[in-house]
């Protein structure tokens, strides 16, 4: 058949890294294909530069049987080749409506803007994609995955050919990936070419017709995905073969490190509805504890007020290791032996330009201190020290920490909490975007900490890592526990069943 | 009219619109024509044009709107005041100019005016005869969009360039500040070692270029002429540091305008178009007769 | 949208409190406030900072700053001055071109046009940043300033010009008439077409906006070419209300449009903000000058009073918009 | 650290080949450039701008922005002036107290960072943007300025003040000494402790370093308060060398360090920067002052030229680091 996009030979360099090295790829019209491969493998860059955004690369891309070469994203958009972007780019001042239709608006015969119509519009999109928000709504107000199905939304609105999707599903809970799957075969069926990028596998196998896997730049392998099984696919992706480590179950722990009681959140939006209300539950020592929930139970919250994030709407009491303790600031729950790896990334996370050394370093500054004075030398044992353990992929101390594939700026963060020895690591969503190895490596870090006796929260919207790594598991429904389960009990049934609102059940 | 009535049966407004009071020279005249207004009985509010003579407008239409009775004013602009006071002649409230002259006949009652041009002059011929006709020398300019800053370059030009062995190696602008004076002077030095004399266009960047020859070790060489008649350099006069300034008597000025207020109240009519108050050059000889800007 | 309205009234909301306290406390303190004499005053007194600030507001919504309005305004005043007195004379060809005040108001708008252009182009083509882009040509365009003027004004441009300034249509004075003229236009612009909308998504992420296909740099040089324009437009006024081209008009005038800005509950890192609000804070600016005057204030007392009027009103917006 | 290093490497790089270009052309354009007195003039005269400098960098470290660096200056010096000569007198409790060179001088250095104190509490505690809280400072000090000195400059301060302006120690002058401490101290306090880690960590991402357990609030408070204080030795620097405090000392300061921080490579939305490329940038623009007036460029003309410099040492700035 004949190929809807063709991409021959491309190759693109950053400076310093070779992203991709001639890479081919074939996209036909009605099929899904899902690229694979380890963080920074180089399929972000690929979409890329197949839809306009890079366009300094060597390589031909042949797009119905005819060279083109974008200059900007607009022209890949006007000849109906659309990306849903591994970021989110939304404008955060700007309602639901108006970020869907940003750069196509619909206009009057007066040439001003058609507000009714683009409303309208968007409500039908919405309820296709079940998402119950208004279209007048801001963006700002939205949680991540509720961000991120507009950002799907955005790309169905135009009428276009080929439809990437770099990792859709990160943020997004089980009920709405069912629902953009739903989404893709519908597309699939009116024969549009689909290229899915995911680091869950199970999807893929749920969801594509070939796969293409990327490591290091190049391909290393392709082919429809019924002849292929996960245990090949992450080899190829690995180069060698990798297990997902299954929990062991081990004995109860007796200690409490952290006592939570009736913690409740107010949401200065809606007093009526809080964000948190009556949580209880205690962490032991060494134990991993999973949160499991869906999109906006509140799991971030949780963290966050453990964290002293909202110290004026709390309520309840927190007590670690036996003292009870109130946290104003982050600071004075860092003190008391708090750590928090945040769910986003970017935003939170790292200080994108600022080396990989010193991101390292932020936490335990005095450690790299000698009379006062930072050390070169002590700083640069730190780096070696958790490049090593961690097995970071860095060139160099001094890589800015922003030009890091995801996953290996996770190490990094996780790295600079580790040096602290907390006695409570707060995880929200530490795999996010993450590829299967690199995953692994975090599990294993995970348990490792555990042994050293270094209490773990997880939190996690994939039930297969919950299941995997947590000793006990919390399932949260609308800012309160529904469920716990301890690790024997837990299946993804009654996870599953515990973290749907029970007004839905009814 | 209902202006002179609501007026006579209490205290009368004056305003004192003054060009900036970013310089002392102004605050003196400033406060000194409002306090005379207030010894005579009157309100008097200062309003600080900032240099600016849009901002002079907006002064002239609050005062007018908010009930003043007369306007003692120091153009910002010779010619931009102009229509300005039309305004407040529009609206039969009496302006007297002080100081700065607007170019203009009948739309003030009367100007007080310090004639910089002539002042200058006068000092200019002074320089020529301290310099003995001959050498190098440098100007040192104000604001360059500032036309007082022009009308005392040019009167001191109008003297000092008939005489062509008087060079003048360098002409450069120092905002009336005396730090940015003293700076451009220590520059200007590296140059022009050999220069014989400098002429500031007011007393504040004459104490900078000063400050900057003592600092050069030149203060004995090289003579400084300023204008103003500001404190500072009258003591300096005195103390021969500097040569001679240009004394403009603010506080004459101030209280002959606040006076002529009066006495238009009073129901006088028949002001002189301009009284020019002269500048009298103040120098190491004639210092004794003068204290800082002028006497009272 | 409605979230747009929605902030629109809470921006309205907040600065209208603030002025009508003001308004009150000044008509309560004072005899002459609260005439139609001195109504016309203020309104007058405000158009040129009403269109600076309009033009501010734009760039500001792109998360930029325009430091070079006051100089453009200048150099546009002193240009469409000079065209009018004295025309281009090229001796050397014997040439001379002569100017009608419509002739040198579109040059001198045109000039404003371009002025704002080259901060648009080095903003975008060289990735200078804004402040450092305008700040340099808010010194060029003021040096160029005096070498047009030589450093004197230029006077006596005739009567169309002096009408712009001073005249009044139908009970309005042509500065307000001028400067509403351009607050519709600039309100149209912001929240009905898709230049506008362009405006407040590249203040909101420049990164997804390419992204999503908007050409960035366009419009960015276009909010720079239309805030050079604007200044020119208040160029003619200053101008035509004193008759006169000042070399040294509007100095720091960028810093009372962006307090306009500020106060009018837009923010400086781009995406938010209003022109009505702008309206308002260039208003509120208005009355307080109007009002310290009234009550007989000190100069000196004046710049401490302004400074925490600026200070309090920046920070009940910020507190009431906590809540959101 | 080596990062660091690089950074400063490659600031030091750009800002030093347009150094060398200039001073190589005004040494071979003038007799007088290239000589141990005009390299003391120079240096002298930028001490005040260094100083004030290398408080805007750590502010423009953290991502903000200080105008009001000019009027603390002269709010300061203004003080120190006053209390030296004056003393402060409470005649209804029969009070005097005087004050020696020394204390006047602490008195003043306090006042400074008391004011970048109160700049740093409204933007950490009321969430009001740099720009503006430090707009409303620039507005309020000034005022105060006004107020304390009635207009009037403050003069004949005595010798133990006027050494620190214009004396000599092992053969340098007094500025340089006190300018290159400054230098000095902010170069080990920015590139060795664990404050300047924060600092460039704030500018960098302020969420992160928040969660990082880095207290934000504290650090920004500090950077203002300490930007106020190199601001008050600026002022002691100008009154010093004048023997005279001017009410009007310092207006526009703030462009003049903004530009020699950006002409000094550090990136206005933070994290980037080096002391030492802003003290590169100051000494440029001192040596581009200097030069015009060694070849008696017309004042007209010189602001165009200092607006383009600007311009370009920010454009080669930026197209170099494009490669990075
Ligand atoms: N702007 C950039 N500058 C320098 N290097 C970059 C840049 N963007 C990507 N890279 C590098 O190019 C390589 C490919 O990155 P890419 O984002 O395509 O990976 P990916 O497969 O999408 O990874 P992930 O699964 O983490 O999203 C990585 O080594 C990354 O570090
Ligand atoms: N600023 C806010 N204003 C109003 N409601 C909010 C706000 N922040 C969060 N919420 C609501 O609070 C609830 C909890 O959100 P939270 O982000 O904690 O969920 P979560 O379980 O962590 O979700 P995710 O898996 O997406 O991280 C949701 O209903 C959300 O819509
Ligand atoms: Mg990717
Ligand atoms: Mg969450």
């Amino acid at each position: 058949m004949q190929p809807l996009l063709e991409v021959q030979q491309i190759t693109k360099r950053f400076a310093g890294v070779t992203a991709l090295s001639a890479v081919d790829l074939r996209l036909e019209g009605g099929k899904v294909t899902a690229l694979i491969g380890e963080n920074g493998a180089g399929k972000s860059t690929l979409l890329k530069i197949m839809s306009g955004i890079y366009t300094d690369y060597e390589g031909i891309i042949r797009y119905k049987d005819e060279e083109v070469k974008f200059s900007r994203p607009r022209d890949a958009q006007d000849r109906g080749i659309s990306i849903i972007h591994q970021e989110l780019n939304l404008i955060p001042y700007l309602s639901v409506a108006q970020n869907i239709f940003l750069g196509r608006e619909l206009i009057n015969s007066f040439g001003f803007l058609d507000r009714e119509r683009m409303i309208q519009k968007t409500k039908v999109l919405l309820e296709k994609l079940k998402l119950e928000v208004s279209p007048t709504a801001l963006i700002s107000s939205l949680k991540v995955g509720q961000q991120q199905i507009i950002e799907i939304a955005k790309s169905l609105l135009v009428e276009s050919e080929v439809v990437f999707m770099d990792e859709p599903t990160s943020a997004i809970g089980e009920s709405e990936v069912e629902v953009l799957f739903e989404i893709i075969k519908e597309l699939k069926a009116e024969g549009k070419a689909i290229v899915y990028i995911s680091h869950k596998l199970d999807e893929l196998f749920a969801l594509a017709d070939d796969f293409v896997v990327l490591r290091d730049g190049r391909v290393v392998g392709q082919g429809p995905v019924r002849e292929i099984t996960r245990g090949q696919l992450i080899t190829m992706m690995a180069g060698r073969e990798v297990m997902i480590s299954k929990k062991s179950i081990k004995n109860k722990p007796v200690e409490k490190v952290l006592e939570v009681r009736n913690m409740t959140l107010q949401n200065p939006g809606n007093p009526q509805r809080p964000l948190l209300s009556h949580i209880n539950f205690s962490l032991g020592k060494g134990e991993v504890l999973g949160i499991y929930g869906l999109m906006g139970a509140g799991r971030t919250e949780l963290c966050e007020c453990l964290f002293g994030l909202h110290p004026d709407a709390l309520s309840g009491t927190i007590a670690l290791d036996g003292r009870i303790r109130e946290f104003k600031s982050p600071i004075q729950a860092i003190e008391a032996g708090m750590a928090l790896v945040p769910e986003d990334r970017k935003k939170d996370g790292i200080v994108p330009g600022m080396s990989v050394g010193k991101n390292l370093s932020l936490t335990v500054i005095d450690k790299i201190s000698k009379f006062g004075l930072l050390n070169d030398t002590l700083q640069s044992k730190l780096y070696d020290k958790h490049v090593a353990s961690l097995k970071i992929k860095v060139s160099h101390e001094d890589q800015l920490i922003r030009n890091l594939s995801g996953g290996n700026q996770q190490k990094v963060i996780l790295g600079k909490w580790i040096e602290r020895k907390p006695l409570v690591l707060m995880l929200d969503e530490p795999t996010r975007g993450i590829d299967i190895n690199a995953k692994n490596e975090i599990y294993e870090l995970i348990s490792t900490l555990n042994k050293e006796g270094i209490s773990v929260l997880v939190i996690s919207s994939e039930i297969p890592e919950i299941l995997a790594i947590s000793d006990r598991i919390l399932v949260m429904s609308e800012g309160q526990i529904s469920a716990e389960f301890s690790s024997e009990e837990a299946t993804e049934n009654n996870i599953m069943n515990a973290c749907i609102p029970e007004h839905i059940n009814q | 009219n209902e202006k002179e009535n609501r007026s006579s049966d209490q205290g009368k407004k004056v305003a004192v619109i003054v060009s900036t009071l970013n310089n002392p020279w102004f605050v003196v005249l400033a406060e000194t024509a409002a306090n005379q207004a207030r010894k005579l009985g009157y309100q008097a509010t200062i309003f600080d044009s900032q240099n600016n003579t849009a901002l002079e407008t907006d002064h002239f239409e609050n005062a007018i709107s908010s009930g003043y009775d007369a306007v003692l004013f120091n153009p910002t602009d010779a010619d931009g005041s102009i229509a300005n006071v039309k305004i407040a002649r529009d609206a039969s409230v009496p302006v007297f100019c002080m100081d700065r002259e607007i170019n203009a006949n009948d739309v003030a009652v009367s100007q007080i005016l310090s004639d910089s041009y002539a002042g200058c002059i006068a000092i200019g011929k002074y320089f020529v005869e301290k310099l003995n006709k001959k050498g190098k020398y440098v100007e040192i300019l104000g604001l360059v969009g500032d036309n007082n800053t022009w009308s005392r370059s040019k009167g001191f030009h109008a003297v000092v360039d008939h005489y062509p062995e008087l060079k003048m190696v360098a002409q450069q602008n120092a905002d009336f500040d005396r730090n940015k004076a003293m700076e451009v002077m220590e520059s200007i030095l590296q140059v022009h070692p050999d220069i014989k004399g400098v002429f500031c266009g007011n007393d504040g960047m004459a104490m900078g270029a000063y400050q900057a020859l003592v600092a050069a070790g030149k203060d004995q060489q090289v003579m400084v002429f300023g204008f103003d008649g500001a404190s500072d350099v009258i003591t300096s006069i005195q103390q021969k540091k500097i040569l001679a300034t240009g004394m403009q008597f603010p506080k004459l000025i101030a209280k002959t305008a606040a006076n002529y207020a009066h006495e238009y109240f009073e129901g006088k009519r028949d002001f002189a178009q301009k009284v020019p108050v002269t500048v009298e050059m103040v120098n190491q000889e004639n210092v004794n007769d003068y204290e800082a800007y002028g006497s009272n | 949208m409605n979230s747009i309205k929605q902030s629109i009234n809470i921006a309205k909301f907040q600065s209208l409190i603030a002025l009508f306290v003001l308004c009150l406390g000044l008509t309560l303190m004072t005899d002459n406030f609260l005439t139609p004499d001195n109504f016309w005053n203020v309104m007058r007194q405000i158009s040129v900072n009403v269109c600076i600030s309009v033009g501010m507001t734009l760039v500001v919504l792109t998360a930029g700053i325009d430091l070079s309005v006051g100089s453009i305004l200048a150099f546009s005043g002193a240009v469409i001055a000079g065209l009018l007195k004295h025309g281009i004379g090229i001796p050397a060809a014997n040439l001379f071109i002569g100017f009608t005040p419509l002739g040198a108001v579109i040059m001198g708008l045109l000039l404003g046009a371009a002025l704002g252009f080259v901060n648009g182009f080095t903003i975008t083509r060289f990735k200078v940043p804004p402040f450092v882009a305008t700040l340099a040509m808010l010194t060029m365009a003021r040096g160029f300033t005096m070498l047009w003027t030589k450093g004197h004004p230029i006077t006596g441009l005739g009567e169309e010009l002096k009408f712009l300034g001073t005249g009044w249509f139908l009970g309005i004075p042509m500065p307000v008439w001028i400067s509403g003229l351009v607050v519709l236009i600039a309100t149209v612009l912001t929240g009905k077409t898709r230049f506008g909308r362009y405006v407040y998504a590249i203040g909101g992420n420049e990164n997804a906006s390419r992204l999503s296909g908007i050409p960035t740099s366009k419009v960015k040089i276009w909010v720079y070419s239309l805030a050079g324009l604007l200044a020119a437009v208040g160029g003619i006024l200053v101008t035509a209300r004193l008759d006169s081209a000042q070399p040294n008009a509007g100095v720091s005038y960028e810093l009372d449009a962006i307090a306009a800005v500020v106060i009018g509950g837009a923010s400086l890192s781009g995406g938010r903000g209003t022109i009505i609000g702008t309206v308002l804070g260039a208003v509120i600016i208005g009355v307080l000058n109007n009002g310290l005057i009234l009550l007989n204030v000190s100069p000196f007392w004046q710049q401490v009073i302004k400074g925490l009027v600026i200070l309090l009103a920046v920070i009940i917006d910020k507190s009431n918009k906590k809540g959101e």
